[in-house]
């Protein structure tokens, strides 16, 4: 398979809401697909990215996706949206089903609803991102020794992963801190609240000393600034705080008070430090999307396994995968094809010399303050994979 | 459909087709129809008349259900049609025209008269037949179309007609439906000399048989058409009588009429 | 006057003439395609949706193919409320969508096996579901018209738009309901697997839709439907309620919406709370519009063109919804007709024989017509390197575009474009002015002829 | 001086107006009758800008024609349309305010708001209706009125007695000597014979889009013919 | 009670922010009969150009710059583009401005990126306007400006909740209030609003009375954009300054419009107002049917119950389908709005 083009059908929204997102991501990956190319990974292949527009939406997805396959694309990657996941699984088992000898392989990047390694599992599916609930046992594992938690309120999208948020935030914590006492809990619709004004009142009426909310773009920049502007001195655990705009809305607010969980952060050693900064320069942009060095690094070694470009021994190969990436030793876990991986929890604080990047010229930085081997941060899986054949 | 409410083809022989019985109205604090009374009977041919303003057109709307009146009754060949919706109304036999006239621009004069038969010829809100099929309504259509002299212009759009052709439109519309009891306002104004002349003769003819109120200004027309006139004055009706009488009547000329000058061309 | 349009408050004095715009399109012709020409028309249009598939083989073809035919049927029922009506709804989605969700509940069901159904009945329980829903909406919304109905339709849309995020139970939330259509025992061999059967079902139901829709058109109802639309005060004085009529067509628009509707749940095999965005109702106006409200045909072309917008146009440029906007704006000021006025217009001209002197004209237009296009290249060739700098600047200045390297980042792909536009744009202007008198005059002389032929005989 | 030269007037495509030529003298009453359609609301609006016209139109020496209607209002002609064309929706009061070239009006002119109101009294009681509701002939006084307010040198006047009941007219017919006395030059265009020849001092008959006939009042009684040629059935 | 003050100044302000796009609104919709769906992209533009001009020359000559800005652009639009297509009717008004929100939307992200750019507001406005100290010992007092930390710091025995109300949004209540008295001027001391209304039904007789109409519909359609823009800039420090910004507000400022009566100013003001409240107060209530239901007649709701769905649903997640049930009830119970003067 030396020399052989591997292409990717990139499936994420372009345009709309979530397009600087989209747009960051694309980057990414096209990034990297020139580093993993070739001598780049085990197997010599060389990487190319066909960007689908899918504008968040599952049907547009599933039309993308029949445009990939008629290119002759068997590897599928997509990410915002669970939704969309859920319905590329979907789409992607009956593809499959039905046109045997083409099959499709879903390397999935960031879509983090548990649901699609448990419920949902498929064979074709393979998750690069950390799910929920593994963030939320990392955080809670943070959390759980900061004894100036007393009081916890839930702030949340109204769509399937806010809920995931406040069901393992509730779940979890609750568990490992029987102690605190959830105040207060709110679902906001996605995407359309220009005035976080009233929830921060409420959250201050609750006498909330934190708040977890899995909230991403302006649901988060704009609940964190009216915060501030309100003096709420509460502490904010978040999933996404690194994601383009959000560092530019938070700008000096809200020093050392908001913190992230997430698979990777800006000064992971060696190698890691000159991309990040190679990208930036390149794009004027942060990469926080680690999860595309994963689908390289799996994908080569799993090409160079299989001695194979073809999906299905690929699917084969990648299952219980190990191998280093950037954030230590990872495992495709073969009983759901969840990534299992180290977690950190960062924090939003001045750049300093320590830790120097700052994404979005903010002069701000997340800081790690903590680190979860993959043990830790593992969750049990309900999955019942059906493996073809 | 809910439409049982279908127009008494027969009316009771004796008592009038049109009572109207201390009929009031007023918008606001302003009353403008201030019990008003008048009896028609079947086949006659009335004319209001009144100063600008008396409420003429206010008593049709009235009595067409255009509006709804602050008290008093209506009856249409007995029957009480105070304060119903115009379209059961005139499914009871009462049709009217307008002062300004009120067609459906965009549809061709031929399709303006059918859509006027369509409720009376018992199609209703049917979409199972096709219009095509509709012999009968469609060779009637033509027939009025025909009577009213605007075969030529049939396929045209009633809003390129011009202002008489629209005025004649306007009444093939109002008798199209065959209703027993015709409302006509003003259906000569703005008309020259000729064409005034031509209408009373349309008017006649089609209206041939049939009850008819018609409100004028023009003294040749009313005086041409009318079996009787019936003078309205601030909401009420100061006389009711033959052209003849009411002509001489000095309240009328006080009223209205004035000195000869404007009443002929 | 396009023919749509809310009743300004009609004033109370009287309308003395057509109010005279200077640019009256010929209103006085009317497209009566005799008998054959009718034969001719709809086996032609059977013709097409029968060979399409052979053409356009891909798969990805083939879902285009099939949304178009689901798109067709939505696009019209739409136009039965905006063409037939004169009502402006801004919800049209709600009832294609509700039909979808009423679909693809009952497609569960069969798959579930409590419910006997053959999926190629399913559409209509979408439809019914539509039919529903306009039925109960539709007495809200219907008893008023003109900007009132439209702001209650606005209101309808946005509020259930907002339900499907509270009620996942019903909605699915934002993974929406998905399904799978292979179920129950194949019909002599047909599991609807295979997106081609499914395009055959769906060209089935289209066609079907299709006539019964222009069959509609030629009712007493659809006749009366066309007088609410004109003046719904007279109608009230020959016999009908203006109400009861908008609600019935409401209705018959909610049902064929939701046989689409029901189609597209099939199609998809998932349905998603989008279905009844705001969103979805937009591209339904806008493109049945841009097809031509004025026609019964327009909302077709709409159609096709709405799905290759909206799924082709973003495969092909990032700039596609820039395109669009410019497209719609520029379509709305030179031909507020729609696509269909254009056509007919044309065929007028040639009904009345008259095609010939133009002849000229038309190879004169075309021929700078090829002028104008490199134009609009250059325009097109200026906004994709706008785009590329802006956002794939990094991965090197060049880009593809109509088979040639520009280098966005070269002064001489920039005045190459600038040039290429001015020389097309101008020498089409001048082939427009020319075309454009020609154009005049032969209206004129129709208009002549028709106004001879009302007065003759 | 109203001087009118071999004007055209087109309505889109349809040629309406074939060379009309005729001359209006400063303070003058000139009638102008035919039958429908015999172009003479065409002539009004052609003048007034309102349709589009080729020939010439001149007022005292300048050239109209091409000017857009608002500029001609200002150069001092008023025009009283047939179909009357009141603001619905505003008041009476608002409509005879809107017929004031400058707001709050200009001293000096011939007019003033109470003249209106004096002239018709059925007026003043509804000034604070919608206009929308008058009555036919209360909506004909209210566009008379409103563009007299307007102070024009010259006034165009499409049918103003329509509608009206009889004593009415024959008030209009005063008021038609009234303006004259005033100095304003009136064209008016009539139906009723009856008073057009009777407030007029000359009469313009139109048909097909040319003047047919031009005389006295007197002439045109004497001149059976003409009459039945171009008003009569 | 602290907690309820700033609720309701919560609820005010959003509603004054709303008022701010709907004057401008009610301008160009109700008065001029245009559906301009552009309207919150002039809002947008507003902000962008002003975060444009505020890095040249600083805000303050931004916020009267902008606003020219965009009513600039508004006029040329509506000459250029709108004008020709005014006598169709409605239907193809809407769909240029329809067309016009896309241009509008994809030409900003093409200026200024995708994502929001960090449009501060100005030394002057940063910070809190007041603070709300509400102490269990001595009950609610006001301080100007921030309250020191000694006195929110919660002393044994005593809490003390501290809420601020930022300048910012003070600072928008002020201009939506000077905005309403300048519009109520320009109304009712001019004919503007009169001859509107009058060539809307007659352009040619307004016309032939001398009334320039062209003109003025331009200089109105100007005004109404203007206005919008002088919102966004106010919008755009307020929140964030992000291409998505139009798209938020898009179809409730029609809400406001229709709900306070069409061609009302003071309708547009009462229903921004109302629609404020409505938008922010149920936020605060968890209540939903089924709690109400099992607190007054002890009804054992529960997650098996029949409607479960329906009756699950706080009055805080309802919120945002609030303005829109409030718009169709009141279009079917009382179509001419809050103060409108008439249907439309
Ligand atoms: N909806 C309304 N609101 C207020 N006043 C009204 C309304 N409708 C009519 N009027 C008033 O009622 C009076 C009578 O109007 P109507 O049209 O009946 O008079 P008319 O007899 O027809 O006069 P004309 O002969 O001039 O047509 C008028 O003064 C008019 O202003
Ligand atoms: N808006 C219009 N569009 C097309 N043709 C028109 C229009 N208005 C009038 N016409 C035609 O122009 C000719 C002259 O019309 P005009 O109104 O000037 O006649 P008129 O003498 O005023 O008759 P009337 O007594 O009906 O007012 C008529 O044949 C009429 O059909
Ligand atoms: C678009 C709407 C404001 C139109 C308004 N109803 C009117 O009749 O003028
Ligand atoms: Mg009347
Ligand atoms: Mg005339």
């Amino acid at each position: 398979q030396q020399g052989e083009t591997v292409k990717i059908a990139w499936i994420d929204p372009l345009s709309g809401l979530m397009a600087p997102v989209g747009q960051n991501q694309v980057n990414s990956f096209r990034f990297f697909a020139e580093k993993f190319s070739g001598a780049g990974n085990p197997a010599g292949v060389k990487f190319e990215v066909v960007p689908f527009d899918n504008k968040l939406s599952p049907a547009e997805s599933l039309t993308q996706l029949k445009a990939a396959i008629d290119q002759g694309i068997r590897y599928v990657t997509q990410g915002n949206g669970s939704g969309a996941a859920a319905a590329l699984i979907d789409a992607i088992n009956k593809h499959n089903e039905r046109n045997p000898g083409k099959e499709v392989v879903y390397l999935n990047h960031s879509a983090v609803d548990p649901d699609l390694t448990n419920g949902k599992c498929s064979y074709w599916h393979f998750r690069m991102d950390a799910d929920t609930s593994m963030k939320m046992e990392a955080l809670t594992s943070f959390m759980k020794d900061q004894k100036d938690i007393q009081k916890v309120f839930l702030l949340n999208q109204n769509y399937a992963h806010g809920h995931q948020v406040a069901k393992y935030a509730k779940e979890i914590l609750g568990r490992k801190r029987p102690d605190v006492q959830f105040v207060g809990e709110d679902l906001h619709p996605l995407a359309q609240v220009r005035d976080f004004a009233p929830y921060v009142a409420k959250i201050k009426a609750s006498g909330a000393d934190t708040v977890i909310t899995g909230n991403w773009g302006s649901d988060l920049s704009l609940l964190l600034k009216a915060a501030n502007e309100a003096g709420l001195t509460a502490k904010f655990y978040t999933y996404y705080t690194g994601v383009t705009g959000t560092p530019t809305a938070l700008g000096g607010q809200g020093d050392g008070r908001v913190f992230q969980v997430s698979y990777n952060h800006y000064h992971l050693p060696g190698q890691m430090m000159k991309w990040r900064d190679e990208f930036q320069k390149k794009f004027n942009a942060d990469f926080y999307t680690g999860s595309v060095i994963h689908i390289y690094t799996l994908l080569g070694e799993a090409m160079a396994k299989a001695k194979s470009t073809d999906p299905v021994k690929v699917a084969a190969a990648l299952e219980g995968l190990k191998t280093k990436s950037f954030n230590g030793e990872v495992e495709m876990r073969r009983t759901d094809h969840q990534l299992q991986q180290t977690l950190f929890v960062t924090r939003w604080q001045k750049a300093d010399a320590k830790f120097p990047y700052s994404p979005e010229n903010t002069g701000y930085t997340l800081a790690p303050v903590a680190t979860y081997e993959a043990y830790v941060a593992s969750t049990p899986t309900s999955c019942q994979m059906k493996r073809p054949g | 459909m809910s439409d049982t409410s279908d127009t008494p083809r027969h009316a009771p022989a004796t008592g009038f087709a049109l009572e109207i019985e201390d009929l009031r109205k007023s918008f606001g604090r302003t009353e403008i129809i201030r019990g008003a009374r008048l009896q028609v009977r079947p086949g006659e041919r009335v004319a209001i008349i009144g100063p600008n303003g008396a409420g003429k057109s206010t008593l049709f709307n009235l009595i067409s259900g255009r509006l709804a009146p602050s008290a008093g009754q209506i009856r249409l060949f007995g029957e009480r049609i105070d304060g119903r919706a115009p379209h059961e109304i005139n499914r009871r036999g009462l049709a009217r025209s307008f002062q300004v006239s009120n067609l459906f621009p965009k549809l061709s004069v031929f399709e303006n008269l059918r859509c006027a038969m369509l409720w009376s010829e018992g199609h209703r809100y049917a979409f199972w037949k096709f219009l095509a099929d509709l012999g009968g309504t469609n060779a009637r259509a033509e027939a009025l179309l025909a009577r009213l002299g605007l075969e030529r212009r049939r396929d045209v759009l009633a809003m390129n007609l011009t202002y008489a052709e629209q005025r004649a439109l306007e009444i093939g519309l109002t008798i199209a439906g065959g209703a027993r009891v015709i409302l006509l306002d003003e259906p000569t104004a703005g008309m020259s000399r000729s064409e005034t002349a031509r209408f009373i003769g349309l008017i006649r003819e089609v209206t041939e048989g049939r009850t008819l109120l018609t409100v004028e200004h023009d003294m040749g027309v009313v005086f041409g058409l009318a079996d009787r006139i019936a003078v309205l004055v601030y909401g009420e009706v100061i006389a009711f009588d033959t052209p003849e009488r009411v002509r001489a009547d000095p309240r009328v000329q006080e009223a209205y009429l004035g000195s000869v000058l404007a009443q002929g061309h | 006057m396009a023919v749509v349009s809310l009743p300004r408050t009609r004033s109370s004095d009287r309308p003395a003439r057509p109010s005279a715009s200077p640019s009256r399109p010929p209103r006085s012709f009317r497209f009566r395609p005799w008998n054959l020409g009718r034969w001719l028309t709809w086996g032609g249009f059977a013709l097409v949706l029968l060979l399409a598939p052979l053409l356009w083989r891909s798969s990805f073809a083939l879902t285009m193919l099939s949304q178009m035919g689901i798109a067709i049927i939505v696009c019209l029922s739409y136009n039965l409320l905006l063409g037939q009506g004169g009502m402006l709804s801004f919800g049209h989605a709600v009832y294609s969508g509700l039909g979808a969700y009423a679909a693809i509940h009952t497609l569960n069901q069969v798959g579930a096996g409590t419910l006997a159904l053959p999926v190629s009945l399913v559409p209509l329980v979408g439809g019914l579901g539509g039919l529903a829903c306009a039925a109960l909406f539709g007495l809200a919304s219907t008893r008023k018209s003109g900007t009132t109905f439209a702001m209650i339709t606005l209101g309808l849309g946005e509020l259930v738009w907002s339900m499907s995020l509270m009620l996942p139970e019903f909605f699915g939330g934002e993974g929406g309901i998905s399904s799978n259509r292979v179920v129950g025992a194949p019909v002599l061999g047909i599991t609807f697997g295979p997106q081609i059967q499914l395009y055959y079902l769906i060209a089935l139901y289209c066609f079907v839709c299709t006539a019964l829709m222009f069959a509609f058109t030629r009712t007493p109802l659809g006749r009366m439907l066309n007088a609410v639309r004109d003046n719904a005060e007279r109608v009230e004085f020959v016999g009908y309620s203006a109400r009861h009529i908008r609600w019935l067509a409401f209705m018959v628009a909610g049902f064929f919406a939701g046989v689409g509707g029901g189609l597209g749940a099939l199609n998809f095999e998932i349905v998603t709370a989008e279905v009844v965005s705001a969103h979805r109702s937009g591209a339904y106006l806008l493109f049945v519009f841009l097809g031509g409200a004025t026609f019964f045909f327009g909302p077709i072309l709409g159609a096709v063109l709405m799905v290759i917008a909206l799924v082709l146009l973003s495969e092909w440029t990032r700039a596609w919804l820039l395109y669009l906007g410019l497209v719609f704006m520029f379509m709305v000021t030179s031909a507020p007709g729609g696509l269909a006025s254009l056509i007919m217009m044309n065929l007028r001209v040639a009904a009345f024989g008259r095609l010939r002197p133009l002849r000229a004209a038309w190879i004169g237009l075309a021929g700078t017509a090829l002028a104008a296009l490199a134009g609009l290249a250059g325009l097109a060739a200026m906004i994709e390197m706008l785009y590329h700098r802006q956002l794939d600047a990094a991965m090197g200045s060049e880009l593809r575009f109509l088979g040639l390297t520009l280098d966005s980042a070269s002064p001489d792909a920039w005045t190459g474009a600038v040039l290429v536009l001015l020389t097309g744009a101008g020498l089409f202007e001048l082939a427009r002015r020319q075309f454009r008198r020609q154009w005049d005059e032969t209206q004129e002389a129709i208009e002549k002829d028709i106004r001879r032929r009302e007065t003759a005989t | 001086m109203l001087e009118i030269d071999n004007l055209h007037a087109y309505y889109g495509k349809s040629h309406v107006l074939h060379g009309v030529t005729m001359r209006i003298a400063p303070g003058e009453i000139v009638a102008l009758l035919g039958r429908n359609g015999s172009g003479r609301s065409t002539t009004v609006k052609a003048v007034m800008g309102l349709v589009e016209g080729s020939g010439s139109v001149r007022w005292g020496g300048r050239e109209l024609l091409g000017l857009k209607a608002h500029q001609i209002a200002h150069h001092g002609l008023g025009y009283v349309p047939e179909s009357r064309d009141i603001f619905p929706r505003l008041t009476v009061h608002q409509n005879l305010l809107l017929g004031q070239k400058k707001a709050g009006g200009t001293p000096g002119v011939r007019w003033q708001l109470d003249d209106m109101y004096a002239m018709f009294p059925r007026l003043k009681e509804r000034q604070h209706t919608e206009a929308g509701v008058l009555s036919g002939g209360e909506q004909q006084m209210l566009t008379l009125c409103r563009t007299l307010m307007g102070d024009p040198d010259l006034i165009m006047i499409d049918e103003p007695t329509e509608g009206l009941a009889p004593k009415i007219v024959e008030l209009v017919a005063d008021y038609l000597r009234e303006l004259q006395r005033r100095g304003v030059a009136v064209l008016l265009v009539e139906q009723k014979l009856t008073i057009a020849l009777e407030v007029s001092q000359r009469c313009l008959l139109m048909g097909h889009g040319c003047i047919v006939f031009e005389g006295t009042p007197a002439e045109l009684r004497a001149n059976a013919g003409v009459r039945r040629e171009w008003l009569e059935v | 009670m602290d907690q309820i003050l700033i609720n309701l100044l919560n609820g005010l302000s959003s509603g004054l922010l709303l008022f701010m796009l709907s004057s401008g609104l009610t301008l160009i919709f109700s008065m001029m009969g245009v559906l301009n769906f552009a309207h919150a992209s002039f809002y947008m533009l507003g902000a962008y150009i002003a975060f444009m001009i505020s890095g040249a020359v600083g805000f303050w000559p931004a916020l009267v710059l902008a606003p020219l800005a965009v009513g600039g652009l508004g006029a040329l639009f509506e000459r250029g583009v709108l004008r020709r297509v005014h006598h169709h009717g409605h239907v193809p008004e809407l769909l240029i401005t329809f067309g016009l929100s896309y241009v509008i939307l994809e030409l900003v992200q093409l200026v200024w990126g995708r994502s929001s750019v960090p449009f501060a507001p100005p030394q002057q406005l940063q910070g809190p306007a007041f603070t709300l100290v509400q102490s269990s010992r001595d009950g609610l007092s006001l301080v100007w400006g921030a309250a020191p930390e000694a006195m929110c710091r919660a002393a044994e025995g005593v809490q003390v909740a501290c809420s601020r109300f930022p300048l910012t949004r003070a600072f928008m209540m002020a201009v939506a209030l000077l905005m309403l008295v300048a519009l109520w001027l320009l109304l009712t001391r001019t004919r503007i609003g009169l001859v509107i209304q009058a060539a809307l039904t007659h352009p040619e007789m307004a016309e032939a009375l001398g009334h320039d109409v062209p003109r003025v519909f331009m200089l109105v359609f100007g005004s109404g954009c203007a206005l919008a823009g002088l919102a966004g800039v106010i919008g755009g420090i307020t929140f964030v300054t992000e291409p998505s910004m139009a798209a938020v507000v898009g179809s409730i400022i029609f809400v406001v419009v229709v709900v306070g009566g069409i061609g009302s100013l003071a309708g547009a003001f009462a229903g921004s107002i109302l629609v404020g409240l409505l938008q922010t107060l149920p936020l605060t209530i968890d209540a939903s049917l089924a709690t109400l239901l099992n607190r007054l007649l002890g009804a054992g709701i529960g997650p098996d119950s029949p409607g479960w769905p329906l009756l699950r649903i706080t009055l805080a997640q309802a919120a945002p389908i609030l303005p829109y049930l409030l718009l169709v009830l009141m279009l079917i119970l009382r179509p001419r709005g809050l103060l409108g003067t008439r249907e439309s």
